[in-house]
């Protein structure tokens, strides 16, 4: 713990180290948390330019389309090239500049060490260090978009040989990618270290905070799930920048050319499984925070412990173990033979288990609460059939059979947008109407909120939810011009019902985006523990100083209890010991 | 033959003899899907309608004995055992598993290539011709070895049309000239990714009476003038006739209602002015052959025609491809 | 800088631990991508042993340097632990100059490669000093064969109108067969012993590149604590032999890392 | 992003008037060299286009189309249309490029011109006036391999400085991915003195004797190499010499009888055989 022994009570630090290059875990989960959102907000209107593609094929893009350069738009009209390089962007943004550093470093950097009672992260200039590689590399994604080529455009998937004959901005894309695995390395070591070794005193494992169950297990599948990628990164800019052919079989031609100079003998299946073996774990990267967020909010508004706090434990780090074996279910259609199949759909169906306990334990929690229903519970309600819808319409996708019809439709689409937008978008919501006490001292409006969240509800559901029939009609995913297709002529009456909830889902942001702004200034100053929470976060002041604690704090008692009989008060802090 | 086929519903009209097991695993599945989402949902909104905090009364501290949950968990895991081992591996193995004999079944070949659908028949001989990647050409898209093989000569290529025969197995064998794509046909429940330096083999059966003209004629589906978009009629052509009160022809059987969203959605309003009611249309190319696997800047447009022949009508289409072109003359 | 309770470590060594789990993972995609092109390899495209076209002599010094350095990392430590911080720094030093000598073999080892080339022919043809008909020819150019061009698109070489080889001997020995001159017509492609050659070479490439680029970066870290190692080690000589601990754990890690490239590259 | 096409075009303007101010600007001359481009021997049979998968372009063509690489006008003394005839060697000044950039039309699901010259570094406004997706792809070697869709109809790309042809490359083909049969094919010269043998739609009923004619005039006087390329007959050479003001008639004799060499567009090498 020296390593930040020397900076405690260093309170006259120069803005630039104070805000800038600070190693104090709090500011650094604040530019997290804000860079993500910049991020999250660019890629969500990247998507909206496609919706309009969607919903008006070859039909000039209102206001923006004239801005758009040559390589994604003639005379307003999004192109081709266009659509694929918005597609493939909105992806990466998404996942990879978005969710993972707003759930992981925004809110794990932020809460973490004070849910642990920690004064710091173990490694403070690390953790400043993974923020600024971080933003190098989201950067370097989004500049390269500024450039000639307009970014990637094969696919946030990237898959060879599309990705190793397109154009440079596909380099780009890996060099990016690079930066942003070598934060996520850093970051995870990081959050491992400090969870393990730096709890307070009598915060033994099963009296943590769900929340830092679900980061820990998190930070495990980034620590053993993304070098692979890295790997598989760094073999695509050899076949790429170096000319070989780990993904090139012989014999490509190339629109009537022979691709002689290449010495062949890769496989293009190979990028897929080295691929998939991260982004599979990713996906639980994605979730896993969220559902830690949801479990402090339903506990703490419902005034009564989780149900089933260890099952919980168990299910999230089984799911964080199984996460690993699951990959190839994104590669049913490759040619697979019956016998890996089988393994594969087998571990899908078991993987589906533990999240059902996850949820059922979530809900059965409601019962016999006193339910408050405040801002963050709206969102953190939203969450639970919003992700069970999300896992169930994973069932058909899972299964080899069902899959056939279903694999690269609007269907997959439907499934994991509502996993990662309604599920874990909204989780990041609850998260931040949560602790926004504890960063600022003040509180977010509560009309606002609810003005934020019920059309944000009644919207996310228009956008997605007719993805499900699309799909079923066979209406395939990356389709530039879905109308080409009998399917998707057909349906195109949802397509429009997408894309307008799409658009007026970003209307329903503008509440949200003034209350943030508003209420770090004008909001109502609230104490130390608005919400009446038991986690220690809450025994810091608000907002916490360097070093977090005035005195180091001791725990007493598990992470939820509330309402405990025989107590007035119905919330017992952590670190405050019961009257016996 | 089901009496009216429609795209946009639940699922695509499904023309091959294994797709009604996949359709029935995702009926299934759905089933048990509602199954779980609706009581489940009923408790969630209980919880939130009787427990939201009232003054004076607080939660309660002690776990509820609630044996229901481990029943439902142990519930959806038999659930989907059985989902997995009674449907779903039974399915895939028919799908996957012992290719129909050689004897009985029809070999194609196709090659996939930005952005179109290369088919290769092996012609009267029943002998592929060889083919070479240095040989491809605009003309000869696979490279097939016209001098060099004698097996060559009585090959058939076809560019985005697949024509097969119904009635027996069709054995496809699958191949890749650059990129990455993947053969769909919604209407008969096939998919399988198109990978270069690989040929995988695949095998379905279309259902005897599934000739693509008669398909066509029972699409035929009359839309409200009112209703009419050309994004969703922009594939049809007209059944019959249009004709106007006073007679006049204002479009003929087999036209279409023009290329672009412009000229379209100006002939739905001139019909709509000649007091046209309805549109009788039916798509062009009922049976379609797509790409689900991103792979270029015209993904999109990389869509085939299948067209079914029964057998005879199948060796009078190969025998009527071998027939020398005559040009106008120049 | 106790060590925790639970884990037995203090914080950095923990972490060490971590980022060399995650660094097996980096390098345990790299041998299974391996794995995998070496099972798929089409017929005649993967040498038998890796010893056909690498230099094993020159990697078996390698790796007798490379282990060296370990031992002396080991000692560097241990000196630390024993409060003599000179030498330490000796050992620290020693450490060093093997990963430099590793790193100068490995540099001769790659610029001989990429003054090897070898030519893929269309058709089998007969070469004399070689039995029956080959299909690649692979040997030095002579000096009067035309300089070769690259492709601005593709980087690779444009087939040039000729080539005169100096070719290697046959397989098993025997001494080098006349120049031969090859007509640009029968050459398919033209590649020197560089990546591009093979998805062997490629192999080879990239996962020496790598490890080479660790020994890169741990030669900086060693480099840092010589140049400040005394001066720290002055003031608090326990937290320095703990960094050079950990140091020393990534050393080892780069050094087993080795030990698996030379059989699996060199000699299978 | 509107940033960046301000910065192209910045780039656009710089690489012209470096290009402008390099070149030894090279003056035009009086003399002319034209002929005829025919084909010795008998010539193989005109092959047709499959213009299948896209009902635009089949609407757009009732009859059966011919592969314009594979046209021999037999009636007409087997004159062969489509060729590139330009001055291989002989002329070292460098010619500033025209101002109005050259035309390359996506009509009824074929380019017009099916062969075309320009000179290094002038414009290229690339239209499509179909109404449907086509897929603009360069498969140059030296100058821009570019690749691009034009979705819908009337759109216009317009190719300037650097993202144009700069480099002397013979020849270039571009194709259409989504209709493979289209394809076109240009030669890129450091000068203006190249024509392409005239077809049957430049030079139609009443004066066949036009087709397979070219023209190369305002030629400086002096010693020529003068090459003619064609996409399937290869390429043919012979020496020619012109005073100013002179005419001189030639003809080039292609197909079986002189021997070509194999056309720059396709690769030379063996692929691997695809068992059946």
């Amino acid at each position: 713990m020296s390593d930040h022994a020397h900076s405690h009570g260093d309170h006259d630090l120069p803005f630039w180290k104070k805000y800038v290059f600070s190693v104090d875990h709090k500011v650094i989960g604040v530019q997290y948390a804000l860079t993500a959102l910049v991020f999250l907000f660019f890629g969500f209107s990247l998507m909206m330019i496609m919706r309009w593609q969607l919903a008006y094929p070859g039909r000039p893009i209102p206001l923006i389309g004239a801005m758009l350069s040559g390589t994604l738009a003639a005379d307003g009209v999004l192109v081709g090239d266009g659509y694929n390089i918005l597609g493939a962007m909105h992806g990466t943004i998404m996942v990879f500049l978005g969710i993972v550093p707003l759930a992981v470093g925004g809110f794990g950097n932020f809460v973490l060490p004070l849910q642990i009672g920690a004064p710091d992260m173990a490694f403070p200039r690390l953790n400043m260090a993974s923020y600024w590689v971080f933003f190098v590399g989201g950067v370097i994604m989004i500049g390269s978009m500024f450039t000639k080529t307009s970014g990637a455009g094969s696919g946030w998937t990237m898959y060879p040989p599309l990705a190793v004959t397109a154009a440079y901005g596909e380099t780009i894309w890996l060099v990016g990618m690079v930066f942003l695995i070598t934060s996520s390395l850093l970051g995870s070591v990081n959050f491992i270290v400090t969870t393990i070794q730096l709890r307070a005193r009598g915060l033994s494992f099963f009296r943590l905070p769900f929340f830092v169950w679900a980061q820990l297990v998190t930070a495990f599948l980034l620590l053993l799930a993304f070098p692979p990628l890295e790997a598989a990164a760094a073999l695509q800019l050899m076949d790429r920048v170096v000319g070989t052919s780990f993904f090139m079989p012989e014999g490509l031609v190339l629109s009537t050319v022979h691709l002689s100079h290449l010495s062949g003998g890769g496989n293009p299946v190979l990028w897929q499984h080295l691929f998939w073996f991260l982004a599979h774990p990713e996906v639980y990267v994605l979730i896993l925070p969220g559902m830690g967020i949801i479990a402090e909010v339903i506990a703490n508004n419902t005034r009564k412990p989780l149900w089933g706090y260890k099952s919980l434990v168990y299910s999230v780090i089984f799911l964080g173990f199984m996460s690993f074996i699951v990959w190839a279910h994104h590669m049913f259609m490759t040619g697979m033979g019956t016998t890996l199949s089988t393994f594969f759909q087998a571990t899908t169906m078991i993987i589906s288990v533990p999240s059902v306990i996850i949820l059922t334990c979530l809900i059965i929690s409601l019962y016999g609460a006193a339910i408050r229903f405040t801002v963050p519970m709206l969102f953190a309600l939203a969450f639970l059939p919003m992700f069970a819808i999300g896992g169930l319409t994973g069932l058909p996708l899972g299964l080899t059979a069902s899959d056939i019809q279903l694999h690269d439709t609007y269907y997959v689409i439907g499934h994991f947008h509502y996993v990662v937008a309604p599920g874990t978008i909204f989780a990041m919501f609850a998260g931040i109407y949560y602790w926004f006490p504890k960063a600022t001292g003040r509180k977010m409006s509560d009309w606002l909120g609810k003005l934020h969240f019920w059309p944000s509800f009644i919207f996310i559901n228009a956008v997605f939810m007719p993805m499900f029939f699309q799909g079923m009609a066979g209406v395939l995913r990356r389709q530039y011009d879905q109308t080409e297709q009998l399917a998707g002529a057909a349906s195109h009456g949802l397509t429009l019902m997408s894309s307008w909830g799409a658009w007026l889902l970003a209307l329903a942001q503008i509440p949200f985006i003034v209350n943030f702004f508003w209420s770090i200034w004008k909001g109502q100053r609230v104490s130390d523990n608005p919400w009446h929470a038991t986690t220690l976060e809450w025994a810091a002041p608000s907002p916490p100083p360097h070093g977090n604690f005035p005195a180091v704090p001791v725990v007493y008692s598990g992470p939820y209890e509330y309402s405990v009989p025989g107590v007035s008060e119905d919330f017992c802090p952590q670190n405050v010991a019961l009257e016996a | 033959m089901p009496p009216d086929l429609h795209y946009g519903r639940w699922s695509p009209p499904d023309f091959s003899l294994h797709g009604h097991n996949i359709d029935q695993l995702i009926d299934v599945v759905h089933v048990f899907m509602l199954a779980l989402f609706i009581p489940w949902g009923l408790f969630f909104l209980y919880c939130l309608l009787k427990y939201r905090q009232k003054p004076g009364q607080s939660a309660q501290y002690n776990p509820v004995k609630a044996k229901i949950s481990k029943y439902a968990e142990i519930g959806v895991a038999v659930v989907e055992v059985f989902l997995l081992v009674g449907l779903s591996m039974p399915v895939w193995a028919q799908y996957k598993n012992d290719p129909p004999a050689e004897d009985e079944r029809y070999t194609v070949r196709v090659i996939a290539q930005q952005f179109q659908w290369n088919a290769h028949y092996a012609g009267a001989d029943g002998v592929f011709g060889k083919t070479d990647a240095s040989l491809i050409t605009e003309l000869n898209p696979i490279g097939l070895m016209e001098e060099q093989d004698p097996h060559a000569a009585d090959d058939i290529v076809t560019i985005n049309d697949i024509h097969l025969p119904v009635g027996r197995p069709i054995y496809m064998r699958l191949t890749s000239l650059d990129v990455i794509h993947s053969f769909f046909i919604p209407t008969m429940r096939v998919k399988q990714d198109v990978i270069p330096g690989m040929e995988v083999p695949i095998w379905f059966e279309i259902d005897a009476w599934a000739l693509s003209d008669d398909i066509r004629g029972n699409m035929t589906a009359a839309t409200p003038i009112e209703k009419a978009s050309w994004y969703k009629l922009r594939h049809h052509i007209f059944a019959e006739d249009v004709v106007t009160g006073d007679g006049e022809v204002m479009a003929a059987a087999g036209d279409h209602l023009g290329e672009s969203y412009k000229a379209g959605t100006e002939r739905i309003a001139e019909l709509r002015e000649a007091g046209v009611k309805e549109l009788v249309m039916q798509p062009r190319h009922p049976l379609q052959v797509v790409c689900a696997q991103l792979c270029g800047n015209s993904h999109f447009k990389m869509a085939a025609q299948l067209i079914t022949h029964d057998e005879a009508g199948f060796a009078a289409w190969q025998a009527a491809q071998k027939q020398a072109v005559e040009f106008e003359d120049f | 800088m106790e060590p925790h309770p639970i884990t037995g470590m203090y914080n950095g060594k923990f972490g060490i631990w971590l980022f060399l789990a995650s660094e097996v993972m980096l390098f345990g995609a790299l041998f299974s991508t391996y794995i995998l092109l070496r099972v798929g390899a089409p017929e005649g495209t993967w040498p038998q042993h890796g010893a056909d076209i690498l230099n094993v002599p020159l990697a078996a010094f390698n790796t007798v340097v490379l282990i060296g350095s370990s031992v002396t990392m080991v000692m560097a430590w241990a000196y630390l632990k024993m409060k003599r911080i000179g030498m330490g720094q000796l050992f620290l030093a020693a450490t060093f100059l093997l990963a430099g000598t590793f790193l100068v073999v490995k540099y001769f080892e790659y610029t001989e490669k990429f003054h090897h080339y070898a030519v893929f022919l269309n058709a089998r043809m007969a070469v004399e000093g070689y039995e029956g008909q080959v299909t690649t020819i692979s040997g030095h150019l002579a000096a009067d064969s035309p300089a070769l061009t690259r492709a601005s698109n593709t980087g690779a070489y444009q087939a040039p109108e000729f080539v005169i080889l100096e070719p290697d001997p046959p397989k098993g020995g025997g001494d080098h067969p006349p120049v031969v001159r090859i007509d640009g017509a029968q050459i398919k492609r033209l590649s020197d012993f560089g990546p591009r050659h093979s998805t062997f070479l490629a192999t080879y490439f990239t996962m020496t590149g790598l490890h080479g680029l660790h020994i890169v970066g741990g030669m900086i870290v060693i480099g840092y604590f010589l140049a400040t190692g005394s001066r720290f080690a002055s003031h608090n000589l326990d937290k320095y032999a703990n960094r050079i601990e950990c140091t020393g754990l990534y050393w080892h890690f780069v050094d087993l890392v080795w030990i698996f490239l030379f059989p699996v590259l060199y000699l299978l | 992003m509107n940033r960046q096409i301000g910065m192209t075009w910045l780039a656009a303007v710089f690489a012209v008037g470096w290009a402008a101010s390099s070149a030894v600007a090279g003056e035009m001359g009086s003399a002319v060299i034209k002929g005829r481009v025919v084909y010795e021997g008998t010539p193989p049979k005109p092959k047709a286009i499959k213009m299948t998968g896209d009902q635009h372009c089949m609407t757009a063509h009732t009859k059966p189309v011919p592969a314009q690489g594979t046209i021999v006008y037999t009636k007409d003394g087997n004159a062969i249309p489509y060729t590139f005839v330009y001055i291989k060697s002989g002329i070292n000044d460098k010619y500033d490029p025209p101002g109005d950039p050259i035309v390359l039309n996506q009509h009824n699901c074929t380019y017009e011109p099916h062969v075309f010259g320009m000179v290094a570094g002038q414009g290229m406004n690339i239209v499509n006036s179909d109404p449907t997706n086509h897929n603009i792809h360069s498969l140059a070697k030296k100058n821009p391999a570019f690749n691009f869709a034009q979705p819908s109809k009337d759109m216009v790309k317009e190719l300037r400085g650097n993202d144009t042809f700069t480099k002397p490359e013979v020849m270039v083909k571009i194709k259409c991915d989504v209709h493979a049969w289209m394809s076109t094919y240009c030669g890129v010269m450091t000068h203006p003195f190249f024509d392409v043998t005239k077809d049957h739609l430049e030079a139609p009923k009443g004066q066949e004797a036009q087709r397979g004619a070219f023209s190369i005039e305002k030629l400086p006087a002096g010693e020529y190499e003068v090459a003619a390329w064609h996409e399937t007959f290869g390429e043919v050479k012979q020496k020619v010499t012109v005073a100013d003001g002179e005419t001189k008639e030639i003809v080039f004799k292609m197909g079986s009888g002189a021997k070509a060499e194999a056309p720059a567009a396709r690769e030379v090498i063996l692929g691997s055989e695809n068992k059946s």
